[in-house]
């Protein structure tokens, strides 16, 4: 049984909710209200995981997000589990199951801690300057690299937590609960403006909620007392909404931030179940109360690492908070006032810190005074100089400090400990500020980078301690003051508080702090988990690394999973005092996005799983599925690719339907096209202007088909367009394509020819179109339409009719893409199945039969017809196509037409658009596979590639499409197709294969 | 040669406490004159350096750099090497650099961690298969290791991998480049500077050029932060701040410079073995040796030197990656940036001599230029140097703009890199 | 008459919200920018086009909602309205706009699905996935947003105290619809 | 995500818009009249300003209009916008 340091009761820690929870597979127990790392602690545990690149033993340092040592492995179910946790925030729930990280076998014994022997030669950047030799053998030594680096464990199964989004929309954010935080709040929100306030714990107060020290006053009460009726009045205010247990992460331009709110993971397992885990809010905020707060610094001295060294102001957290004493025997480090608070609080406690180290030859506020009261001993003017132990901290030393600070002196003393808590001064959180592209400055006085008021780069403001500001009086006025201004407020409630505290006078700073050992022999460690220290950082700066962005990178200072939270500012300093220059000119890191690591789930949100993406769905997809489609995804839309019947595999379904449609009747579904519909006074003119062909005399009541190109004169798009009246057509685009064609449409017409008076609107869904070809479709039209004249005379080809079908609208139009004689039926997509339906019902006697895109691609291309995207790629004029037919060389202009007489374009060997037969009639060609003349040549010349081929039923041998450069004059020239293990003899032919003379529109 | 890298120079250091290290690149302040200025440090800049000094013998020569040295795409990209590209022109200049990669490390006694861990893209509708093989056929051809997966090959290949049949754009296939891979991006510029160093090229930080001198259609210097200097010959290796040099002197080129966006997640142990890319669902992830999965999102369609981007493109990028590997679901992201990227209409770059004498322009990289960083800096030397491109880089000229002569590669690098 | 098939026809309540397809009615896409475009509209719907962005107007049978400065949304309030009398407004538009080129009108009845939207949670359901600021929108009767829902294009109009119709295109719409009931669990 | 104030709509997020790239760039009204080399400048050669730029910009998922707007590339600031066809509020 572990020792039990709960030591005292309070109102934050329900201790008569026991949990029970396991570390490294032993069952452990603490309370509701308890992190992980609180309830390790009252158990006595120190140890929970091994550095990153020594595996050296680390213990929990502090009780918040910048925890760089304490970081568990969280459950073992494969598709549960989570890597890198930070034991000091997650809070603890019933059955919560953690595991050490980056040891084996375990955390108390872990081989690799060899590495920590092997340091001398490990030094920063070691790995570049060797593993080089022999030359092959950089993947086998990477392969030890990789599986010694790493953390924790990636889950290994998908998750099946939710995760959501929310936006939000704010006159105020304010971010940050603690004291400047809710002042800024209730300032804001008692003003009437709608105000989101967010903090990252579950409770608000953040430190004065604790604060049991009655030098703290504020208007005569204790702080935390006062507070606590500020908060409570906060909540009852309406148009603020409070979230707790919620992290700001980004702050982007535009006042745009990004918050990542916690919902579950303080819930035993069963409370979680159909609940969001993690929500992420998209904030846009007016203004933007940044109350981030301070955290506190380490100090930086030979084996400030061990296992129980722990931040001063964390020791107080888990004293006066969690109820929880760190150690039996503390002791105290520091150079500034927090950590007589700290002692101060543990005397209330019970626990007598022995000692207090301060590097300050004196100091005289009220807090140093209350201090002698108690009568714990501070030696001023020395230094930690080294620590013992190995899997916990057991003693230190400590030396007189010279008076430069920079060497020791005198006789060492040590002192036994269990427990040594630090502080170095405080760092304000300035990172979301420079996230949104505020710049900072350094104030001299107290070492800190704090907000360049003059250069805030949008509507906020911030205030409290990440404003600079560290004692309560100065934390409280100057919130008020600046709110004030920065909403207008005229007057306040909290204009004459009376405030109490301690002043701290003294300061004294020292980046890395002397050693009475050469530098090289210590380990003063700046980046923990990482591993690096001031000597890597001095390496460095030996090495030619100046800039702290070199440093970082060579190091990896700052580069660990708490970003740096403790350890930049000191990397900075060392560099600064190395190099002789002011950390002002030095100037920082960048702060990068996130703030703390944001949960990919909760970045996506529900878009997971069968919310990837849209699926678009055509008026008939349903009739599709029941006459079981195999679909294929065109962009967003689901279009049927073939429909199987009795046991057929692909190919003989697609060989069945391409013989249904040329010898009977067939039926596509082409609903998926784009359709704009154009009207205006200068519609015909526009079209002339944005297709290569002409579309003047165009009569009213016929069809044409059309090539668009992009201005740089590469085929863009195709499609049928109708004229429907005098002034009225309509589009019709590719599937993919539909999107994009409108826009730029619409982008010519409103920028480049403003004076055409032309309207385009979208009409793809408002109409289905359904195609009816094969030698029966004429018969079935009839059928359908009795009254209409379906005549060559009446209906000729290329033309369209208005009609009705049982009583819907309809647009018949005379098409064809597949060389027969075809109708197409356009109808309110509402009607579209009802009609389809009619068309089956009308069609059995021909065995019509459904077809999808697999052999409405097969059918056209035994006509030679291409597909935008398949035949064509970007990189093809209309000539290349073998369609200078469709070039309006007459036109004045139109889009892309100066493009095709440029010196590259006119050649006449360029790559050209033919067909190609096989030797053997049944090879069917690869689309994709490359040709070439011979195999001889090297380097093999490519003259082109098979776009596409297909094994023609009708034909009953094998064509293909291809891409040959100086194709047109190429006819009856034999080539090789040459795959991995063959070479396929081809012969260039006519890119028609089938009823070359079209008779078979008319048949 | 100074300072030999090796495990017996790491061990006898040691003894000394690291104290005895020298420095990487001397801190360079600007000659007079030199024989040729690189305006860039970074990468391709720095390997230009290097390789006019090694080989073309150039070595009163100085590459200045207006902040640190790899501080900008070369130390903010994913990583990836390969050299799977569709044109003969690309494949040339790309399987150039993967050659000059497969030997850097011992070339300049650094450690860049090259990695041959393979470069997987995936297929996902039938015109990706038809696209993917018809650059597999012409890898083959053109002496590049591709091979075509099947669905099945791929799961073997990369197992984490979403293969079901059920997800909204199932894995029909892809292909696969063994010799391509990884690098460690900062070790690229610092062991370039450190090779050019050696060679006598002086390597001058936080040197702003703030203008180009020029006599009639020839350069004679440039105006910097740090004063002027004289030279004859500049090469312009700027990335996306190419066209702010170029509009110096009154030239206006095919670039726009956008914001190119990448993540890295917490580093675990070893959960993906290869860089697996996707043009269609948008995604690619390879994971680092430190144990980060290292993610590349897409670039905003605007113009930006903020190296910022904005959040629905990362947003997108991790849904893609979600939907492949839903098993990091859980996993968090851990840091995010963007860099500046120059962008070509062809997507194809630019190594080429321009109407004024002397002056040269590397640029247009775009979202993949750091695969090129050898082949890149070996020919733009070339270039400088004979005052004539190589071979390799003759298609690369700024003339095709004119002629209409482009190596377009959007099918092949639709998200590119 | 065939029967008409619409994608979704359904209705589903959740607390503090119910979601409904409305059943199809005549909606027309209305192009123009003279005032004579406008008088003749007037005459024809007895309410004029709002000139004022993101508004409506309308009376019992129709409204009118602006999309652009010189595009509108006609939809019908009356789901009874019979075919014959949607054709007819259609006619009478086309043949008074289109035909004497004062503008262009188009039937998107069938383009766009209508849902409606009730209860006091419908903004907190659109802002999960809609980066519209509805502040302003929601305190005003008759306000019209076209926007992304869930990155789908939609026009949402304000019917008064929590109370929207929402217009999405047909092909999206079984997608729409599933996301609104996924999402509606989560609010 | 920017926060762009479409001249017609108001204020909406980013996601709405698309990005049409450099404004002012006007299609040669006689494009047969022109040289490969001034072709060449109006189809590709853009100035790529860091610093204030005019660009194009379309509302595509609001009310489908393009407009402009001056932005400075240097730190993504909207400093107005304006219709098509009117002149730059700034110089």
């Amino acid at each position: 049984m572990s020792k039990n340091l709960r030591i005292n009761k309070n109102k934050f820690i329900d201790q008569t909710a026991r949990i029970s929870f396991k570390f490294n597979n032993k069952k452990l127990y603490g309370y509701k209200g308890d992190t992980l790392a609180s309830a390790l602690l009252a158990n006595d545990i120190h140890l929970v995981g091994r550095s990153f690149k020594y595996h050296r033993p680390r213990g929990i340092m502090t009780c918040g997000s910048e925890e760089p040592n304490a970081i568990v492995q969280i459950s073992n179910d494969p598709s549960f589990t989570e890597p890198n946790v930070r034991a000091t925030e997650i809070e603890l729930y019933e059955g919560l199951e953690a595991f050490s990280q980056n040891c084996w076998p375990s955390v108390n014994f872990d081989l690799g801690g060899i590495n920590n022997f092997l340091s001398p030669i490990l030094p920063a950047g070691f790995y570049y300057k060797t593993f080089m030799w022999p030359a092959s053998f950089w993947e086998k030594y990477e392969f030890f690299i990789r599986h010694s680096a790493g953390l924790g464990k990636s889950p290994t199964k998908p998750d099946q937590d939710l995760y959501d989004h929310q936006y939000a929309h704010c006159d105020v954010l304010v971010i940050g609960g603690g004291i400047s935080g809710i002042l800024s709040a209730r300032l804001s929100a008692e003003k009437g403006l709608n105000t989101i306030l967010i903090d990252d714990k579950k409770d608000l107060g953040g430190s004065t909620l604790y604060e049991n020290n009655d030098i703290f006053k504020i208007d005569n009460e204790n702080s935390n007392i006062w507070l606590k009726k500020q908060i409570e009045d906060l909540k009852k205010i309406r148009n603020l909404t409070i979230k707790n247990r919620t992290s700001v992460a980004a702050f982007h331009g535009y006042n745009y931030l990004l918050a990542r709110e916690n919902l579950t993971d303080h819930l035993s397992i069963h409370e979680r179940k159909n609940k969001i885990r993690q929500r992420l809010w998209k904030i846009r905020a007016k203004k933007v109360v940044i109350a981030t707060g301070a955290i506190e610094r380490p100090l930086i001295f030979d084996n400030n690492d061990r296992p129980g060294t722990i931040l001063s102001s964390s020791i107080k957290k888990y004293i006066d908070y969690y109820g929880v004493k760190t150690g039996e025997n503390i002791s105290l480090f520091t150079n500034n006032d927090s950590a007589y608070e700290t002692a101060i609080s543990l005397d209330k406690s019970g626990v007598k810190v022995k000692v207090i180290i301060d590097i300050r030859e004196n100091s005289n506020s009220v807090l140093s005074k209350q201090i002698e009261k108690m009568g714990i001993k501070i030696l001023r003017g020395y230094t930690v100089i080294n620590t013992g132990g190995y899997k916990r901290i057991k003693s230190f030393d400590v030396k007189k400090l010279s008076n430069d600070g920079g060497s020791v002196v005198g006789e060492k003393i040590t002192y036994k400990c269990d427990c040594l808590g630090v502080s170095g001064g405080w760092t304000p959180m300035v990172h979301l500020f420079t996230q949104s592209g505020g710049k900072l400055k350094f104030r001299n006085s107290d070492n800190v980078f704090i907000p360049d008021e003059n250069k805030i780069p949008s509507e906020q403001i911030s205030v409290g301690s990440s404003n600079g500001d560290f004692e309560l009086d100065n934390v409280v006025n100057n919130t008020v003051k600046s709110i004030k201004v920065f909403l207008g407020l005229d007057k306040t409630n909290y204009e004459q508080l009376k405030i109490e505290c301690s002043k701290e006078k003294q300061k004294r700073n020292i980046w890395l702090l002397p050693s009475d050992k050469p530098m090289f022999k210590t380990k003063p460690f700046l980046d923990f988990q990482n591993d690096s220290t001031a000597k890597d950082v001095k390496l460095a700066l030996r090495e030619g690394f100046k800039s702290i962005e070199h440093v970082k990178r060579y190091t990896t200072t700052g580069m660990g999973t708490d970003q740096g939270k403790l350890s930049n500012m000191h990397a900075l300093g060392i560099i600064a005092d190395s190099t002789g220059t002011n950390m002002g000119e030095l100037g920082t890191t960048t702060f990068r996005p996130p703030y703390t690591p944001l949960t990919f789930g909760a970045i996506v949100g529900r878009n997971v799983g069968e919310f990837f993406d849209h699926t678009r769905r055509t008026a008939i997809h349903n009739w599709h599925v029941e006459n079981k489609a195999e679909f294929e995804n065109v962009g967003q839309w689901k279009r049927p690719w073939y429909f199987l019947k009795n046991g057929e595999n692909m190919h003989q379904a697609v060989q069945r339907e391409s013989k249904a449609a040329r010898e009977s009747a067939g039926i596509l579904d082409a609903s998926t096209l784009g359709k704009i519909d154009i009207q205006g006074i200068d519609a015909s003119e526009f079209l002339n202007r944005v297709y290569t062909n002409a579309w003047s005399k165009l009569a009213i009541g016929k069809c044409r088909y059309g090539l668009m190109l992009n201005e740089d004169g590469m085929v863009y798009d195709d499609g049928v367009t109708t004229r429907l009246g005098e002034n009225h057509y309509i589009m019709t685009t590719t599937t993919g394509g539909a999107a994009s064609v409108l826009s730029k449409l619409e982008d010519y017409l409103q920028t480049e020819w403003p004076e055409l008076n032309v309207y385009l609107t979208s009409v793809t869904d408002q109409y289905s179109t359904m195609s009816i070809c094969g030698p029966n479709s004429k018969k079935i039209i009839k059928k359908l339409i009795p009254a209409l004249d379906l005549s060559d005379e009446n209906f000729p080809h290329m033309s369209f009719k208005n009609s009705i079908i049982d009583n819907v609208n309809c647009r018949i139009m005379r098409i064809s893409f597949t060389g027969e004689l075809s109708y197409e039926i356009n109808v309110q997509s509402n009607f579209a199945l009802n009609v389809w339906e009619k068309c089956m019902e009308a069609g059995k006697e021909f065995n019509i039969t459904p077809y999808g895109t697999e052999t409405m691609h097969l059918l056209r291309a035994e006509k030679g017809f291409i597909i935008t995207g398949q035949d064509t790629d970007g990189t093809l004029t209309p000539s290349d196509l073998q369609m200078d037919w469709i070039i309006g060389k007459k036109k004045y202009d139109f889009i892309g037409k100066r493009s095709l007489y440029r010196s590259d374009t006119i050649r006449d060997d360029r790559k050209q658009l033919v067909g190609l037969l096989t030797d053997d009639p049944k090879e069917v060609l690869e689309e994709g596979s490359q040709l070439i003349e011979s195999l001889e040549k090297k380097p093999i010349e490519m003259l082109g590639h098979v776009t596409s081929s297909y094994f023609s039923p009708n034909l009953n041998k094998s064509i293909a499409l291809a891409i040959v450069k100086n194709g047109k004059k190429l006819k009856g020239k034999r080539l090789i197709v040459p795959m991995e293990n063959e070479n396929i003899n081809v012969t260039i032919t006519d890119a028609v294969f089938y009823d070359k003379d079209n008779e078979r529109l008319n048949a | 040669m100074k300072n030999k890298y090796s495990i017996f120079s790491l061990i006898k250091n040691a003894f000394s406490g690291h104290e005895n290290w020298q420095r990487a690149w001397r801190d360079a302040t600007p000659k007079k004159e030199y024989d040729a200025i690189i305006i860039g440090g970074g990468g391709h800049g720095l390997a230009t350096a290097y390789y006019l000094a090694r080989k073309h013998k150039m070595s009163n020569i100085a590459v200045v750099e207006k902040g640190w040295i790899g501080g900008g795409n070369t130390g903010r990209n994913t990583t990836i090497i390969r050299s799977n590209y569709l044109w003969d022109a690309s494949a040339g200049l790309y399987d150039h650099a993967l050659k000059l990669w497969e030997g850097l490390s011992q070339e300049l006694n650094y450690n860049i961690m090259f990695s041959q861990r393979g470069v997987m893209n995936l297929a996902h509708n039938l015109q990706d298969v038809r696209d993917l093989k018809r650059r597999t056929h012409a890898n083959r051809l053109n002496g590049i290791d591709a091979v075509w997966l099947n669905t099945e090959d791929v799961k073997k290949f990369c197992p984490i991998i979403n293969t079901s049949p059920n997800i909204r754009y199932p894995v029909l296939g892809g292909t696969l480049q063994k010799r391509a891979g990884t690098a460690r991006h900062d070790a690229v510029a610092w062991g370039y500077a450190r090779g050019a160093d050696q060679m006598g090229v002086d390597i001058i930080q936080n040197c702003e050029v703030k203008g180009i001198k020029r006599n009639g259609d020839r350069v004679e210097g440039i105006e910097t932060t740090k004063g002027f200097i004289k030279t004859n010959k500049i090469g312009v290796v700027a990335a996306g701040h190419s066209s702010v040099i170029a509009n110096m002197v009154g030239m206006r080129l095919p670039l726009e410079s956008k914001p190119l966006q990448a993540l890295v997640s917490e580093p675990v142990k070893p959960i993906i073995d290869t860089v697996v890319m996707s043009n269609a669902v948008h995604a690619y992830v390879s994971q680092s040796d430190k144990g980060e999965l290292v993610i590349g999102a897409g670039t905003d369609s605007y113009i930006s030197y903020t190296q910022k981007g904005s959040h629905n493109v990362v947003e997108e990028t991790l849904r893609a990656i979600l939907e492949l590997y839903p098993i990091f679901s859980r996993m968090k992201m851990l840091r995010q940036w963007g860099g500046i990227v120059d962008i070509c209409p062809d997507a194809s770059p630019i190594i080429s001599k321009t109407q004024i004498k002397g002056l040269y322009f590397n640029c247009g990289w775009g979202t993949g230029g750091f695969k090129a960083t050898p082949g890149s800096g070996d020919l733009f030397a070339h270039t400088i140097a004979n005052d004539e491109p190589h071979k390799l880089n003759a298609s690369f000229n700024l003339n095709r703009f004119v002629s209409g002569d482009l190596v377009d590669e959007h099918g092949a690098a639709a998200v590119a890199h | 008459m065939l029967n008409f098939n619409s994608p979704i026809k359904s209705e589903k309540n959740y607390d503090d919200l119910k979601i409904i397809e409305i059943e199809p009615t005549i909606k027309i896409n209305l192009r123009g920018n003279k005032r004579q475009f406008s008088t003749k509209i007037g005459k024809i719907l007895s309410i004029l086009p709002p000139n004022e962005a993101n508004t409506s107007s309308g009376n019992e049978k129709f409204n009118l909602l602006w999309l652009s400065p010189d595009e509108w949304l006609i939809y019908s309030n009356d789901k009874n309205i019979s075919l014959e009398d949607q054709l007819n407004l259609e006619e009478s538009l086309f043949n008074e706009i289109s035909k004497l080129n004062q503008g262009a009108v188009t039937n998107v009845s069938d383009h766009w699905i209508m849902i409606n939207l009730k209860g006091n949670k419908i903004y907190d359901l659109l802002s999960k996935s809609c980066p519209y600021n509805f502040n302003d929108f929601k305190k005003k009767n008759g306000s019209v947003a076209q926007t992304i829902v869930n990155h789908i294009d939609t026009i949402l109009h304000n019917k008064g105290d929590n109370n929207i119709n929402i217009f999405v295109r047909r092909s999206f719409s079984e997608d729409f619809w599933r996301w609104l009931n996924d999402s509606a669990k989560y609010v | 995500m920017f926060l762009i104030n479409c001249p017609y709509c108001g204020e909406r997020d980013q996601s709405e818009f698309s990005c049409g790239g450099e404004a002012h760039i006007e299609r040669p009204k006689q494009p047969t009249e022109l040289s490969d080399d001034q072709w060449a400048e109006y189809l590709f050669m853009r100035k790529n300003i860091k610093g204030i730029q005019f660009e194009r910009w379309n509302h595509i998922h609001g009310c489908r209009k393009w407009f402009n707007i001056v932005r400075d590339t240097s730190n993504d600031k909207i400093h107005a916008v304006y219709k098509m066809g009117e002149r730059p509020p700034v110089k």
